[in-house]
């Protein structure tokens, strides 16, 4: 039978990547990491979004690849692994000890591979991101944002629709310079370039606000007052709750139920505030991204894959192990090898993309896809 | 607002509710862990090591490294490899005297049941201050996590510094007599072919100093080849040396990598069907 | 409907109110026309019948303001958004979703109508704006028309009784203007919603106005009547009008059409004069010329082969529908587009090749948005940078400055000022380093009656010191106000370039009211009629 | 002239009070702590004790967490004390702001992002300062497909510089401009650190001397810390933190002067009085 082409739910993507990475961070075993990036990037292929974001896949592939490098170069520098195939032996550069930095240095086989399985598990994580950038644009996530979160929703998506004026305003502000007889470069041409282009965006900000205001924004449908004090009440706890978590986390030897227990508790009851808070707001949504079945077995998926690497992972670290300590060829269980298979499913699960010109909901369109790493 | 108030509160009373019971529970928590202790050049003591394998560096000298497994708090109070009077001489007389750096490893599995029976003596010589990672690393297999050792030769098999609810009634170090340690040697000796060959190897003088790295820094190494070795040993000391690669029977289950083969397959697959698929899109 | 009683504004800060005692009643289903000069307080008024004066922008309103029964002391503009729908000068900034569909849908949400109603009503607007073939599009790609259609389409979604514009097609060219009108009277006449609309485009909504509310500023009190009194004696007031005035038509014919059955006595008695003809034009050297110029962004040819030459005394007209090339000729005039093809000389050299100082002192361009030439904080400070630049004495933009527009106050803020002075402050700024050819890329756009006038009287002077001046409009009465000649683009092609009169009188498209009046006749302006009954 | 008056006082549009302000402490804290458990995190073991299975748990753990957090504490604040006009020149401003982040290409890791939260929380207040900086991150990250689970920490680290700029003691006049451009180049470096540490737990099989060891010392972290910054990302870090400082410099006294004159313009608590009709004359 033929599926009607539509979006899937933003969410039930980011689940789905969200499932995958998890269960790469789990092991370093080459050969599964490697069938966890081919799954992804089959997926990404089959269901891409036709956004502008669609390119954000291979931008991230490139910084998974300059993690490795980097990882690798690093071990280079520092190498201070263990093993005892020493392939090369750097000279070391004369540091005193007490800084506990060593440059230069034998070189094992043992540690050049564990440098390698790191950086590519780190680049495994970082592609099933942009993954989830590629399938679904991450504009649309907005429409998903709790209703509580709707005046910030709205911020961010005036943020959206107005960056790319303000880019085009940067551009005729740099052109006006030159009409002025002014050189475009430097720092000076900063500040003539900066303060046209954020007056236009303040006096837009004020009409933009009495339109707003003009078109019923911040006006809240009769709350009963009970709700709200249900939703703040929820929120609070919760709040404590998280933060009696953290602590519990972070103290040293306090009781395990004080620990991640406690904060996984504190966040679902501020999660319930948050629900109560949104049948709370009188707004409505206009088409919201439905979430049926197809958006069930996305999501499912990913949380497959990751309970079942997690589950290996703490029955049996060993099989997840580096293959460098020591030495030996990949032993990757065959259960993990099918269920990393799985996470290509979402391939065939979610409906087909709608093509443009249909029922497609395009968006302003970025600079590059860029994506930011801390590293 | 005033629910503000409230909140703020109710914050503060739950935060110094919290700290009380944490504070002297953080006193009694025991951990079921792989503890890593030196005795440097001129020490007779074990010391409590303050710092990871790969950030201790050797000192000049002749000393021991000592691994124990057992329960503890992570504090110098914790079992201590055994026999403690454990001395380089006491294994290693004579070995190595050319090299600049010299240890004796003691790896002691604890005293569980189902441990490896140990503890386990190795002696090594080396030309740079290579860290106790590399010490540990050249005969023992180790799992780790983050840095801290969860496992020597795949002992114990899961779990990673889990804590016990209770200490053990841990054997005072004082009570290891001399018997149990020739015990203790001679059983190393008999374990080796079933729990891990590099013992073996430990126990034979030949290949203490790794003769094949040595040759690439000090070809002046003298002492004789493996294969001059015990028989044994010096198969298990070639496999180690010529073929880096060999499954050792402690991490490898099926004796058809069955997983692999349906890993490479999917790889493959998937592979080929997104370039093929991107390809299409063009 | 609407009822202002005995309403006065003051802003805070501001020592005398902008608006004193008006007090009116505007009916369900009327069209009121609100006119008056820029700053003159009609987009006070208006803000005062949805609340956003003074919950929105602050001050004292004195009096009652009651909408439908609501009044706007209880009644924040977001509580009345279900009666009145506001919609903003310029488009874009008021947009806060980025495709047509969520947009229209925005006002809804907010009022928390159930999603099936929110469907039909958006697929209603989309039909009745014409805007279902581009209901899923980015608002960025549509032409500016498109924008102000959802702009106005999005306060509809939420079925307001009464619509009310604050100069909806100000920002906007005539093409996209006239789209933009035409979908409004439909509204008036099909909904028979009640609107009040701001608009100094009069020539094209005073016929269908049913009462004008002319707010002359300062505090003066308003006048209020039917469209025939009031623009018996209102000075902003289109050509049309002006004519009938000076001519003395009753009753006063408010469009073409009735203007022309009154003008047959008018084409006897101009029979045998000629129109006087336009600023004499004494043609000095060439001080710049093309040739097959061809000029393309990324593929898209702008100008295929265009061949011009402009001479000192010279006022061109570049005349073209939106994309025919009337910037991108501009444009590579000045310097900024490096052509592909074809030879372009600007005061000898090719302005494309020059450092951008060497470019000014040849060429000098203000672009459509004049305030991006203007960065710094004060009217003084931006004449100082400029003498600076320029290395003339200090004072000398001041001066020039002051002769384009009289009494603008030193310590304003650039932005503070209206458009006709930020204009006049831009052409300071340029002009004081005295190049020869000046170019102007649609300079009228936000230009009521009068700061029209004035451009003219401005552009006309430069002409007579020896500048060739080239401006790109849609505005065909400046033209003829003020151009020698016309250069008509069509797809990057030069189509036709001739006398203003000949090529102006040759197309209705082109015609002005005038001319439309009036011919055959070649007459193009008030002005000419008038000296020729004089004379 | 009302522009002195108004350039003279503080304003402070997103006012923080009652549980928006709890909810930006708990935010605080959670985000130190998210931030800086490898320091606190006593051993491996501890961890372990408290329920994380793997330390490099932690991380993904408070990646979870930090959105919620922050969705609450938005959730608070657009709760009243944030109308139209907040809205929408939050928008415009994060917009700006991301429209200056390529500056510089990102290859250099010098960026415009900082550029104008700083003067915006020094002329709007803290409160706006601390939403504008998460908001910046979170638009430009949308604008580029940069979502991640870095972006939380992102958020919060930019909504401490913005929070930070909006407490700078008063100054005026140039005084006030190189005060905010030491503060720039201060938190161009902070933010490069501070976003190591959310990254740098991952990082526990780097070579000794940079990789965090659980379990080690507060000091010794610490140490491996720092070399984990000069190795990886002082080269970042060094340029960002000239660029902010570079910028405030030339461009600080302009932006601050538009910024207080659209906050007047915009009339932010402007008084709004309704009297009777006056008989007219």
């Amino acid at each position: 039978m033929k599926r009607l082409p539509r979006t899937l739910h933003p969410l039930a993507w980011w689940l789905w990547a969200a499932g995958v990475a998890t269960a790469a961070s789990e092991t370093s075993q080459p050969v599964l990491l490697l069938v966890l990036i081919a799954a992804a990037a089959y997926v990404v292929a089959a269901r891409r979004a036709i956004t502008p974001w669609s390119a954000s896949y291979s931008a991230f592939m490139r910084i998974a690849v300059v993690v490795l490098v980097v990882r690798v170069v690093l071990y280079v520098l520092f190498g201070d692994a263990g093993g005892n195939h020493v392939l090369i032996r750097l000279p070391r550069v004369p540091l005193p000890t007490s800084w506990g930095v060593r440059i230069g240095g034998p070189l094992t086989a043992e540690g050049l591979i564990s440098a390698t399985e790191d950086g590519l598990r780190l680049g495994t994580v970082l592609i099933c991101v942009g993954a989830a950038n590629a399938v679904a644009s991450p504009a649309r996530l907005l429409k998903a944002l709790p209703g509580a979160l709707y005046e910030v929703g709205v911020a961010v998506s005036v943020a959206i629709s107005f960056a790319p004026q303000a880019v085009v305003a940067l551009g005729r502000a740099r052109r006006a310079r030159r009409l002025r007889g002014r050189s475009e470069r430097g720092w000076r041409a900063v500040r003539g370039m900066a303060v046209p282009v954020l007056e236009d965006a303040l006096e837009r900000s004020i009409d933009l606000a009495a339109a707003m205001d003009a078109r019923g924004f911040g006006r809240r449908g009769n709350v009963a007052p009970m709700h709200r004090r249900a939703a703040t009440s929820l929120t609070v706890v919760g709040l404590l709750a998280i933060c009696a978590g953290t602590y519990g986390l972070l103290a040293a030897g306090s009781p395990a139920l004080l620990g991640v227990p406690l904060m996984l508790a504190g966040a679902v009851v501020a999660v319930a505030g948050f629900a109560v808070g949104n049948r709370a707001s009188g707004r409505s949504h206009y088409r919201p991204d439905a979430w049926r079945g197809a958006e069930w077995a996305v999501a499912t998926t990913g949380i497959v894959v990751a309970a079942a690497y997690v589950v290996v992972a703490h029955r049996d670290p060993a099989t997840l192990d580096a293959i460098s300590q020591p030495l030996r060829t990949p032993d990757v269980p065959w259960q993990l090898a099918l269920t990393s298979i799985v996470a290509a499913l979402p391939a065939f699960l979610a409906p087909p993309v709608p093509r443009p010109g249909s029922r497609s909901r395009p968006v302003p369109v970025p600079a590059r896809a860029r994506a930011e790493v801390a590293l | 607002m005033n629910i503000a108030r409230r909140a703020a509160g109710i914050a503060l009373v739950a935060m110094s509710a919290l700290v009380v019971p944490v504070q002297h529970a953080a006193a009694r928590t025991y951990y079921n862990y792989w503890s890593y202790w030196h005795k440097p050049p001129g020490s007779s003591s074990w010391q409590y090591s303050s710092v990871g394998a790969s950030g201790y560096y050797l000192k000049s000298g002749v000393q021991v490294e000592g691994w124990r497994f057992g329960i503890g708090s992570g504090s110098p109070s914790d079992p201590q490899p055994r026999p403690t009077d454990v001395s380089y001489d006491a294994y290693c007389a004579g070995k190595n005297t050319d090299k600049t750096y010299r240890v004796l490893l003691v790896v002691d599995y604890g005293t569980e049941s189902g441990a490896p029976s140990g503890p386990v003596y190795s002696c090594y010589g080396f030309n740079d201050d290579d860290n106790g990672f590399q010490v540990l690393t050249q005969q023992h297999t180790e799992r780790d996590n983050s840095g801290l050792i969860c496992a020597i030769d795949s002992y114990p098999r899961s779990g990673c510094g889990d804590t016990v609810s209770s200490p053990a009634p841990t054997k005072s170090p004082s009570r290891a007599t001399p018997t149990s340690v020739a015990k203790t040697s001679t059983t190393a000796a008999a374990t080796t072919t079933r729990s891990s060959p590099s013992t073996q190897q430990s126990a034979s003088p030949t290949l203490t100093t790794l003769p094949r790295r040595r040759a690439s820094v000090a070809p002046t190494s003298p002492g004789p080849t493996p294969t001059t070795a015990s028989p044994t040993a010096g198969v298990t000391s070639t496999q180690a040396t010529l073929h880096p690669f060999t499954t050792p029977a402690a991490t490898s289950r099926s004796t058809f990598p069955t997983g692999l083969v349906i890993a490479l397959v999917a790889l493959a697959g998937l592979g080929g069907g997104a370039w093929f698929l991107r390809r299409r899109a063009r | 409907m609407i009822t202002f009683d005995h309403v006065s504004v003051t802003y805070p800060g501001a020592s005398a109110a902008v608006l004193t005692d008006v007090d009116l009643t505007i009916t369900a289903g009327e069209l009121c026309l609100v006119v008056g000069s820029t700053g003159s307080g009609k987009s006070t008024f208006l803000k005062c019948i949805n609340g956003l004066v003074p919950h929105f922008t602050g001050g004292t309103l004195s009096g009652r303001v009651v909408v439908d029964g609501r009044d706007t002391r209880e009644h924040r503009p977001r509580e009345l958004a279900d009666i009145v729908g506001y919609v903003g000068q310029n488009p874009l900034s008021g947009f806060v979703s980025d495709t047509v569909e969520d947009e229209l849908a925005y006002g809804m949400e907010s009022l928390g109508v159930d999603s099936s109603t929110m469907r039909r009503r958006v697929e209603e607007t989309l039909d009745l704006l014409g805007l279902a073939d581009v209901r899923s599009r980015p608002l960025l790609t549509l032409s500016a028309g498109q924008q102000q259609r959802v702009a106005i389409g999005s306060v509809l979604t939420m079925h307001p009784s009464a619509l009310v514009l604050d100069e909806p097609t100000s920002a906007l060219d005539p093409p996209a203007a006239e789209e933009v009108l035409a979908a409004l009277t439909r509204l008036v006449h099909d909904l028979g919603l009640t609107v009040v609309i701001a608009e100094h485009r009069l020539e094209r909504v005073v016929q269908y106005a049913d009462r004008i509310v002319h707010v002359p500023g300062a505090g003066a009190p308003l006048v209020i009547g039917d469209p025939h009194t009031v623009m018996a004696t209102s000075p902003v007031a289109p050509p049309v009008v002006r004519l009938a005035r000076s001519v003395g038509w009753s009753p006063l014919p408010l469009s073409v059409r009735d203007a022309r059955s009154a003008a047959t006595s008018l084409r006897e008695r101009l029979r045998d004069h000629a129109p006087s003809p336009g600023p004499v034009e004494q043609l000095g050297e060439l001080v710049a010329s093309a040739h097959r110029l061809v000029v393309s962004y990324d593929g898209v040819i702008a100008l295929a082969g265009v061949d011009v030459d402009i001479r000192r005394g010279e006022v061109v007209a570049v005349m073209g529908r939106n994309g025919a090339g009337k910037s991108t000729l501009l444009n590579t005039m000045a310097g900024l587009q490096a052509p592909d093809a074809g030879m372009l000389d600007v005061g000898g050299v090719a302005p494309a090749r020059l450092a951008a100082p060497d470019v000014v002192r040849r060429v000098a361009l203000v672009p459509q948005n004049p305030s991006d030439l203007l960065w710094r904080e004060s009217v003084n400070a931006e004449c100082i940078d400029a003498d600076a630049d320029a290395g003339v004495a200090r004072g000398m933009t001041r001066a020039v400055l002051t002769e384009l527009a009289p009494h603008i106050d030193d310590d304003t803020h650039p932005r503070d000022l209206s458009e006709g002075q930020r204009l006049a402050l831009a052409l300071a700024v340029l002009l004081v380093r005295r190049p020869p050819l000046l170019l102007l890329d649609e300079p009228t756009r936000g230009l009521d009656y009068a700061a029209k006038e004035r451009l003219a009287t401005i552009v006309q002077r430069l002409a007579a010191d020896g500048h060739a001046v080239v401006f790109a409009t849609h505005d065909v009465e400046l033209v003829a106000e003020v151009a020698t000649r016309v250069l008509v683009l069509a797809e990057g092609e030069v189509v036709s370039d001739g006398p203003t009169a000949t090529v102006v009188t040759a197309s209705p498209a082109f015609a002005p009211q005038v001319a439309k009046i009036l011919a055959p006749q070649p007459w193009l302006t008030v002005g000419q009629v008038e000296r020729a009954l004089a004379g | 002239m009302s522009a002195q008056i108004h350039a003279h006082r503080r304003l402070d549009i997103v006012r923080l009070h009652g549980r928006s302000a709890f909810a930006l402490v708990v935010v605080t804290l959670v985000g130190v702590a998210a931030f800086t458990w490898p320091f606190f995190a006593g051993t491996a073991a501890t961890a372990e004790s408290s329920g994380l299975p793997h330390s490099t748990d932690a991380p993904w753990l408070f990646v979870a967490l930090l959105p919620l957090l922050l969705g609450v504490l938005f959730a608070e604040i657009a709760d009243g004390s944030l109308d139209a006009k907040g809205i929408a020149m939050l928008g415009v401003l994060a917009a700006c702001g991301a429209a200056l982040r390529p500056i510089g290409g990102g290859a250099t890791g010098f960026t415009g992002v900082f550029f104008l939260m700083i003067p915006a929380g020094r002329v709007l207040g803290r409160g706006f300062g601390f939403v504008l900086g998460a908001l910046t991150l979170f638009a430009s990250a949308l604008l580029t497909a940069g979502v991640g689970p870095w972006l939380p920490f992102q958020m919060v680290a930019a909504g401490w510089v913005g929070f930070g700029a909006g407490c700078l003691p008063p100054a005026r006049g140039r005084r006030e401009v190189a005060l905010l451009a030491v503060y720039a180049a201060f938190s161009g470096l902070a933010y490069g650190l501070v976003m190591n540490l959310w990254f740098w737990p991952f990082a526990h099989d780097y070579p000794h001397a940079i990789s965090y060891l659980p379990g080690a010392s507060l000091g010794t972290n610490l140490v491996h810390w720092l070399h984990h910054d000069v190795v990886t990302s002082l080269g970042f870090d060094l340029p960002r933190a000239f660029g902010n400082f570079v910028f405030v410099l030339v461009a600080g006294r302009p932006v601050l002067a538009a910024l207080r004159r659209a906050a007047r313009r915009a009339a932010f608590e402007q008084p709004v009085v309704f009297t009777p009709r006056q008989v007219s004359a």
